[in-house]
């Protein structure tokens, strides 16, 4: 007995090595995509999951291999990760999150020959072509780093015309925004874009924006009851308040759930999560969209076609990168006057002459204190 | 009339703070009774096994898997029993079968822990981390497997609709507004604290779990089976973390993800202490909790006006998010009274006399 | 079922025959036979480790006996656990009470035998009602509500009694019910006791006191090293003929110990009084002296405040008044760590809770006491080849036997672990040795062994002090002895002329030839009738 | 003179055919899931991907030197929180605080890093590790008191305190600490006080310096516990307090001493991780090392060398992992999840026991089964 197991382990053993050196090498054509995840898990309805989507759409796209994911449990496994795919040669690797970017910054510099896609990353650098410590951001991304596109998305314009539709539909005057934290900027670019497109219909009208945590942690963005919790809150309190904004990722889900639970108008964010969450569908008049999965694939896209730009791709309206959802069963609601103030701000945008915000030289929103 | 006294100073801000959280707490008495559910199930969960001798850390775990399989299995019961909500909480087939998901799940991972903590007599601590890390991986990985082939949830169960005229009844319409406009989990746990009180100091097993949990051999030697009890309450304990479990899912919400309970299942352990081992006491503890919480994003949202405000707002946030772990190491620590647990809590029991 | 000493012959209560339980090692009870018949007290003499408990755990089902069987009312049956032999009106006063210290009177009582009130809730009323009831009928009344924990010692006993009646107990066993009593308790325990016969209980009384025995008993069976030596009547005995049987008179194992020549006095004790864990005094101004060279044994039934007393000493406890001295070093309030600098070497009655680590090496535990200091450390760093070779020493000069010095104590027998204790206590520069029970448990051989030693300690001018439940040793060692008795020194007497009969009384009455009638240094203060608060 | 194996050989057996066992049955398990569970993987019943797993596994942490490099990086704060744990183990504590302490010590060297950012890389490294062990420290030192003076058991305090940590983390790195001009908050570049590789560079699997600490302290604690007398005090603490106390230790200040020396080696794993794996701190920084630190301990049965080992090990699950995810689709979470049910296997050691028929003396974790036993009774005071 004693015998036979240990000369089963041992099987066993020489199996899973032998398995180990054979698969080492086996050549694939096409590009290979890899991406990883923010710390979180790959099914967030959000960043992570749309990214996915987009890396499997690109590869769809160009003919090439399904592409493969590793998410990332804790901080340290981001540079982990991405360094597992560079050894696996792979060709284009997509990261996802600001909390990414200097991980991708190093993989880039470290190799050249691969493509990096950093999903809501401007990469910073200082002349020397080194992440920037002090974040002048001096050094030009573009040039210095020929193989690393950022994507970025001005999220004030999406939320301009959330804002728009919000007023619109509101009978009290009174809106609200809940934001996961204050302390990534794509939150507030969101949130002060809203409250500006609410007041280009109403001057007088209320808008309540609210921040749930101080830091980018696991109750701003991962919290669904926490969120739901924060929300119910808010409309105990300010009792009127008929549409409801959320900007905080799976929290937000549950600022969706109460607004449902309220029985008033929910707006999404980032993807249209209609079709995102089913559970919060029927409240969900339409969402603040940055076309995520789109603009992965493009980028993959372009990498096969040559025509990649480094850089920050700081996408916006103009390229219909960023914009509303459909309005789907919610359509009823929406005014023809509406439907016109939203076009009229959309070419505004477009032509250049209607901002969404007080923009800041990196294209989003200055915070007013 | 009552703002006058506001200026007097230092009293003055006393009374604003007062009146500031009696405030916080009127407005926010639904969802403060709603938030404290999970963390008052829990923490009963953990009175009902340590009351009987058996420490339970692994609420979290437990609640983890629980959340996840009654979501899981809601969900695919939805799909196979399709079904309009009913008049009662909106209830479904689907939402009983994830439901009783939810409570067979606490109770298998209650029976790991009763199995290695009173069988095996392992450390029950680390018993408990097992539970939690077990349930974190096991909830994770499948979850993330699952997402691969995305399904809608199973819905929730709705808050109960008291009529209106019982909710604007002046001063108790606030109460039945508390009370009565809520899920039927966050129902059953207000129910389950009470009954749950007066079984264990009015009932034959209250006495007798109590007496083991203090003093087994004593309990041995007038014929109660310690060994037999002890399973029971940890059994009974792992229903209680299964229905705070399914709180997440399908009452409080509708969908998983990983790691949702987010530390509050430990949070139930702090009420258990802080609630003494009551469980009235833990609901209440859990309701504190949910306070603190409650007051915190007060203070953010809504701050109240002057000097009180300047005061509260200079608070950095996180403190209040703090609160219930430092109030628990204080009461620990015997600086907020003192919280001494079950004498034989954590000690295993060997049933042979040896001499 | 031979001697019929009733003026009625009545069918057993309960039979016990030929029960036999072996332990590794020992025979806790051999054959025993025990017959108890209703209505009568039956008093069950030996002395500590002469297996009465044993016995009673095998009635009471916690023990399972080897062989023998047991009948009731002449059916034969088994005992499965407590519930069984509740179930069939046994009941149990276990010498540590087995009470619940948070729960009230009440609750302690309806535990397991719970009134209900319907399926669910108990009733307490209904209890409480019956409890009084009780308590008038037995002459005792308790206040139900009373959290037990705040009861005195006499009055939790009560409790324990209660539980036995509120069960409808035909047969009530009491395990040395008086060990922890005042003298008064004790009388108002005996008078429940009698009250309970007279209504047809059968007692089996527990003791190893021949006065109370004498004093309380319809019929004694005295037990010895596991066998029944002797069943009387109180009638045709007395202290002198119990005491015989009890302690017997076998070949002791005397060490011959020479005559001892002490110097000056060495450890005074001066008016000591200690607390107890639990914050009562349980040493009341004890004075004595120990004189370099002398072996000065403390006799006395356990429980007496020899503890105390020796941790006081010891520096484990601080003393609450009085004064101890060594020499000219006033050590009142020294710390084990300054004691044993000051050269008090200790042999801890519970050798596994202090005097060992039994996960450690066995050279490990032989600088346990002297781990932080040369020869064994230096600067804070052990030197592991001292610590080696001393283990070497010890194990050749005390002959322990063990197949090497990095062996884990627990795995050493009983004789070997008190010999390594023995080794690193008494092979140092010390004055005062310390011997709490040093031979409990363990086997001729090594007893002599440490007997010896501790002859051979005195002989080189070390004071030595000896604690022990053994009469027996007290006896063949001491040079003096002091009888203790509820925290006082009764008696000092010399040694070699004490009469073991003589040291017995003492040690069992404290002084007073028939049993005890005033208060004499109360061990429960103030444990006045109506639940009085400890 | 001929030199007999068997004893020492024997006895190495006894003392890892446990932990082999519980490892051995915990991958038999973890296959059977990654079996059941393989439609969704791949989309079919796939037999062959617990063995596709395991051989990504193996690549990604022995077969290659950048494998061994991140075994060895994994390892280094597994292997030092793991030593808090284990510490506290033989003082009869258990420190689940791990996580607390680590994560102060990482907030605090990223805060001397960044103030000390253009200081010579000396002095910055060295006062910044500083600060990570002294952060540390204090976090241990907070419920060693606690236990010491109040009874408050350590096992709810540490909880409690770990969630404190995030609180206070999340305060400074959004408040005080909060880069100037970074578009999240996070803590400014610690620079100069990077922990520089010397292995590997440039290959994205570099050894850093803070990997060779391992080297130091492993033989240092082993000495603390098992050449110096402190050592021989804790240990007797553990054991036995009561014999502590007969023998003249002081229990109360070497429970205080053995969590503050805990705090100590995880704040030391904390300040590593920052200044050598990640440079700076951002407000969510999300570790589990404190748990995993839980299951070193005892799978290495509280011993240093037992804890390197099973740190490696548990390095190597972690630095394969990524490949794993790559090569096999398998989630990251299969780790946690063999992690836990290795201690399970190793608690419920009747198992083992039972399938593989060993015989081995009962040696695992009784030694720290007094831990939990002083959770109930009265004040839990030392």
């Amino acid at each position: 007995m004693r015998s036979r197991s240990i000369a089963l382990v041992g099987l066993a053993v020489v199996a899973i090595i032998a398995s180990a050196c054979s698969s080492a090498a086996t050549p694939v054509p096409g590009l290979k995509i890899g991406l990883v995840t923010d710390v979180g898990t790959l099914n967030d309805k959000n960043f992570n999951q749309y990214s996915w989507e987009g890396a499997q759409a690109g590869a769809t796209a160009i003919g090439a291999q399904a592409p493969q994911s590793a998410v990332s449990s804790v901080s340290a496994d981001i540079a982990k990760n991405i360094q597992s795919f560079v050894d696996q040669k792979y060709d284009v690797i997509v990261t996802v999150g600001f909390a990414a970017g200097s991980d991708t910054i190093k993989a880039a510099k470290a190799n050249k020959g691969i493509k990096f896609i950093g999903v809501d990353q401007s990469p910073c650098l200082d002349a020397a072509g080194v992440e920037d410590p002090t974040f002048g951001c001096k050094g030009d991304a573009a040039a210095l780093l020929p193989n690393l596109v950022g994507i970025q998305w001005k999220e004030q314009q999406p939320g301009y015309l959330a804002g728009i539709v919000a007023a619109s539909i509101s009978k009290s005057g009174h809106i609200a925004a809940i934001g996961g934290t204050a302390a990534v900027p794509a939150v507030p670019n969101y949130m002060l874009g809203y409250a500006n497109g609410a007041k280009s219909v109403k001057s007088t009208i209320k808008v309540e924006l609210q921040y749930i945590s101080a830091a980018p942690d696991k109750a701003a963005f991962a919290d669904p009851a926490g969120g739901t919790a924060f929300a119910k809150q808010l409309l105990a309190k300010f009792t009127d308040v008929d549409v409801l904004f959320q900007v905080a990722g799976l929290t937000g889900n549950g600022v969706l759930q109460a607004a449902c639970d309220a029985k008033i108008y929910g707006i999404g964010v980032d993807v249209d999560q209609f079709l995102s969450t089913p559970d919060t569908a029927k409240c969900t008049v339409v969402s603040a969209e940055k076309k995520l999965s789109k603009n992965v694939s493009d980028q993959i896209q372009k990498v096969k076609a040559g025509t990649f730009k480094a850089g920050t791709a700081k996408l916006d309206i103009g390229s219909n990168d960023v914009g509303l959802s459909p309005f789907h069963d919610s359509a009823s609601l929406i005014t023809p006057a509406t439907q016109k103030l939203i076009d009229d701000a959309v070419a505004a945008m477009k032509a250049g002459t209607l901002k969404a915000c007080d923009e800041n030289a990196f294209g989003g929103c200055n915070i007013p204190k | 009339m009552l703002t006058g006294l506001f200026d007097i100073p230092v009293l003055g801000l006393v009374l604003q703070l007062l009146d500031f959280l009696l405030n916080v707490v009127t407005v926010n008495g639904p969802v403060i009774l709603s938030l404290a559910t999970p963390l008052a199930l829990g923490a009963m969960c953990g009175v009902i096994s340590e009351r009987s001798g058996v420490v339970n850390i692994g609420i979290e775990g437990m609640m983890l898997a629980s959340a996840f399989s009654a979501w899981l299995v809601a969900s695919v019961a939805a799909q196979a029993f399709p079904a309009e909500p009913g008049f009662f909480f909106g209830v479904t087939p689907a939402l009983l079968i994830g439901l009783a998901a939810a409570l067979a799940t606490g109770v298998a991972f209650s029976l790991v822990h009763a199995w290695l903590s009173i069988s095996i007599r392992a450390d029950q601590i680390i018993s408990g981390t097992i539970i939690n890390i077990v349930a974190f991986g096991v909830t994770a990985y499948l979850d993330l497997l699952l997402s691969r082939t995305s399904q809608p949830s199973g819905g929730k169960f709705l808050a109960f609709a008291p009529p209106q005229a019982l909710l604007d009844l002046p001063v108790i319409g606030w109460l039945f507004r508390m009370v009565l406009a809520q899920g039927p989990i966050t129902m059953a746990a207000i129910v389950i604290a009470v009954v749950f009180q007066v079984l264990l100091f009015r009932s034959r097993w209250g006495l007798r779990t109590r007496a083991v949990g203090e003093h087994p051999k004593a309990a041995e030697t007038v014929g109660i089976d310690v060994i037999r009890l002890r399973y029971q309450n940890v059994l009974a304990g792992g229903l209680l973390a299964g229905l705070a479990g399914a709180w997440f899912t399908i009452d409080f919400g509708t969908t998983f993800q990983t790691g949702m309970t987010n530390g509050r299942g430990f949070i139930a352990l702090a009420a258990m202490i802080f609630g003494r081992w009551h469980p009235i006491g833990a609901f209440g503890a859990a309701l504190l909790f949910a306070a603190s919480g409650a007051l915190g994003t007060a203070i953010r949202t809504t701050p109240p006006p002057g000097q009180l405000g300047e005061i509260l707002t200079s608070i950095p946030e996180q403190v209040f998010s703090a609160l219930p772990y430092l109030v628990t190491i204080a009461v620990l620590a015997g600086v907020v009274g003192r919280s001494v647990a079950p004498a034989a809590d954590g000690q295993p029991y060997e049933r042979e006399a040896t001499h | 079922m031979t001697s019929s000493p009733g003026p009625t012959v009545t069918a057993p209560a309960l039979e016990m025959r030929g029960i036999t339980k072996r332990y590794p090692g020992v025979i806790a009870n051999d054959r025993i036979d025990l017959t108890v018949r209703p209505g009568e007290i039956h008093a069950l003499l030996g002395e500590n480790g002469a297996g009465k408990s044993t016995l009673m755990n095998i009635l009471y089902g916690l023990t399972r006996p080897d062989e023998g069987e047991i009948l009731l009312d002449g059916e034969p049956i088994t005992i499965k656990g407590p519930s069984d032999a509740i179930a069939r009106g046994i009941s149990m006063v276990h010498q540590h009470f087995m009470l619940v210290p948070v729960l009230n009177v009440a609750d302690n009582i309806l535990l397991g035998a719970e009134t209900m009130a319907n399926r669910v809730f108990l009733d307490r009323d209904e209890a409480r009602r019956r409890i009084r009831e009780l308590g008038q009928r037995f002459g005792f009344e308790i206040d139900p509500d009373e959290t037990v924990g705040r009861l005195s010692v006499g009055w939790q006993q009560r409790v324990e009694i209660l539980k036995a009646l509120y069960r409808e107990a035909r047969i009530l066993v009491l395990d040395e019910p008086t060990a922890v009593l005042t003298p008064q308790e004790t009388k108002e325990i005996f008078a429940v006791l009698r009250r309970l016969a007279a209504e047809g209980h059968s007692i089996i009384f527990i003791s190893h006191k021949l006065y109370e025995v004498l004093e309380i008993a319809d019929r004694i069976t005295v037990i010895r090293r596991g066998r029944v030596v002797g069943e009387r009547l109180p009638a045709e005995t007395n202290e002198e003929d119990l005491a015989e049987l009890m302690v017997g008179r076998e070949v002791q194992l005397v060490a011959d110990r020479g005559e001892s020549h002490p110097a000056g006095v060495l450890l005074s004790v001066e008016s000591l009084d200690v607390g107890d864990d639990r914050g009562r005094e349980v040493v009341h101004g004890i004075s004595f002296e120990v004189r370099a060279g002398e072996i000065f044994g403390i006799a006395g039934v356990a429980g007496n405040g020899q503890d105390e007393l020796v941790e006081a000493i010891t520096g484990l406890r601080r003393p609450a008044a009085g004064r101890i001295r060594l020499g000219a070093d006033d050590v009142t309030m020294a710390d084990p760590r300054q004691a044993h600098e000051h050269g008090i070497s200790f042999v801890p009655a519970d050798r596994h809770r202090f005097g060992m680590v039994t996960s450690f090496a066995l050279a490990d535990n032989l600088v346990l006491t002297d781990y932080y200091a040369p020869p064994y450390a230096r600067r804070g760093v052990r030197d592991d080849a001292a610590i080696a070779a001393r283990a070497e020493e010890a194990i050749r000069e005390f002959d322990i036997r063990t197949p090497s010095a990095t062996v884990t104590a627990g795995t050493l027998s009983g004789g070997n672990q008190q010999k390594m204790v023995v080794a690193r206590e008494f092979d140092r520069d010390l004055r005062l040795l310390v011997l709490d029970q040093p031979t409990r448990g363990l086997d001729v051989g090594s007893v002599e062994f440490i007997h010896r030693q501790t002859v051979r300690k005195r002989d080189a001018g070390t004071a030595v002090l000896l604690v022990s439940a053994e009469l027996d040793e007290v006896l063949e060692l001491s040079d003096r002895i002091g009888v203790m008795y509820r925290g006082r020194m009764v008696a000092i007497l010399d040694g070699p002329t004490a009469s073991r009969e003589h040291v017995g009384l003492l040690m069992a009455t404290g002084g007073q030839e028939t049993s005890p009638g005033a208060p004499q240094g109360a061990a429960v203060p103030g444990s006045a009738p109506g639940g009085t608060r400890a | 003179m001929r030199i007999d194996l068997r004893v020492p050989l024997a006895r190495a057996r006894g003392l890892i055919a446990l932990p082999a066992g519980a490892i051995l049955l915990a991958f038999i398990v973890g296959a059977v899931v990654m079996l059941v569970s393989s439609p969704l993987v791949t989309g079919h019943f796939d037999p062959s991907l617990p063995l596709r797993t395991y051989a990504a596994i193996v690549e990604g942490s022995l077969l290659s030197v950048n494998a061994l490099v991140d075994t060895v990086v994994a390892a280094t704060p597994l292997i030092l929180v793991g030593l808090a744990v284990g510490l506290g183990f033989k003082a009869g504590l258990f420190n689940i605080g791990g996580q607390g302490q680590f994560l102060m010590g990482a907030v605090a060297s990223a805060a001397a890093g960044a103030a000390l950012a253009h200081e010579s890389p000396i002095v910055a490294i060295t006062l910044s590790v500083v600060a990570g062990v002294v952060a540390g420290a204090a976090y241990g030192f907070i419920p060693g008191l606690l236990k010491a003076y109040t009874g408050a058991h350590e096992v709810v305090t540490t909880i409690m305190l770990n969630y404190v940590g995030i609180q206070v983390i999340s305060y400074l790195i959004t408040g005080p600490l909060r880069a100037q001009g970074a578009s999240f908050a996070r803590s400014p570049d610690v620079q100069n006080a990077e922990l520089p590789a010397f292995l590997n560079v440039g290959t994205g699997h570099e050894a850093h310096i803070g990997i060779l600490v391992i080297l130091v302290v492993v033989p240092a604690i082993s000495w603390l516990l098992y050449r110096s007398t402190t050592g021989f005090e804790i240990r007797t603490v553990g054991a036995n307090p009561d014999a502590a106390r007969y023998a003249g230790m002081q229990p109360r200040r070497l429970v205080i001493l053995s969590l503050t020396v805990g705090g100590m080696l995880a704040g030391l794993a904390g300040a590593i991780e920052i200044l050598g794996v990640s440079g700076y701190m951002p407000a969510a920084y999300a570790t589990n090392v404190g748990f995993d630190a839980i299951t070193v301990a005892l799978l290495g049965r509280a011993t240093p060398g037992g804890i390197f080992f099973s740190g490696l090990l548990l390095g190597a699950l972690r630095a394969g992992a990524p490949l794993m995810q790559v090569k096999a689709g398998v989630p990251v979470q299969m780790i946690d999840l063999l992690q836990g049910i290795i201690l399970f296997f190793l608690t419920a050691d009747v198992i083992v026991r039972y399938v593989f028929r060993v015989k081995a003396a009962r040696a695992k974790l009784d030694e720290l089964q007094t831990v939990t036993r002083s959770y109930g009774s009265g004040t839990g005071k030392p």
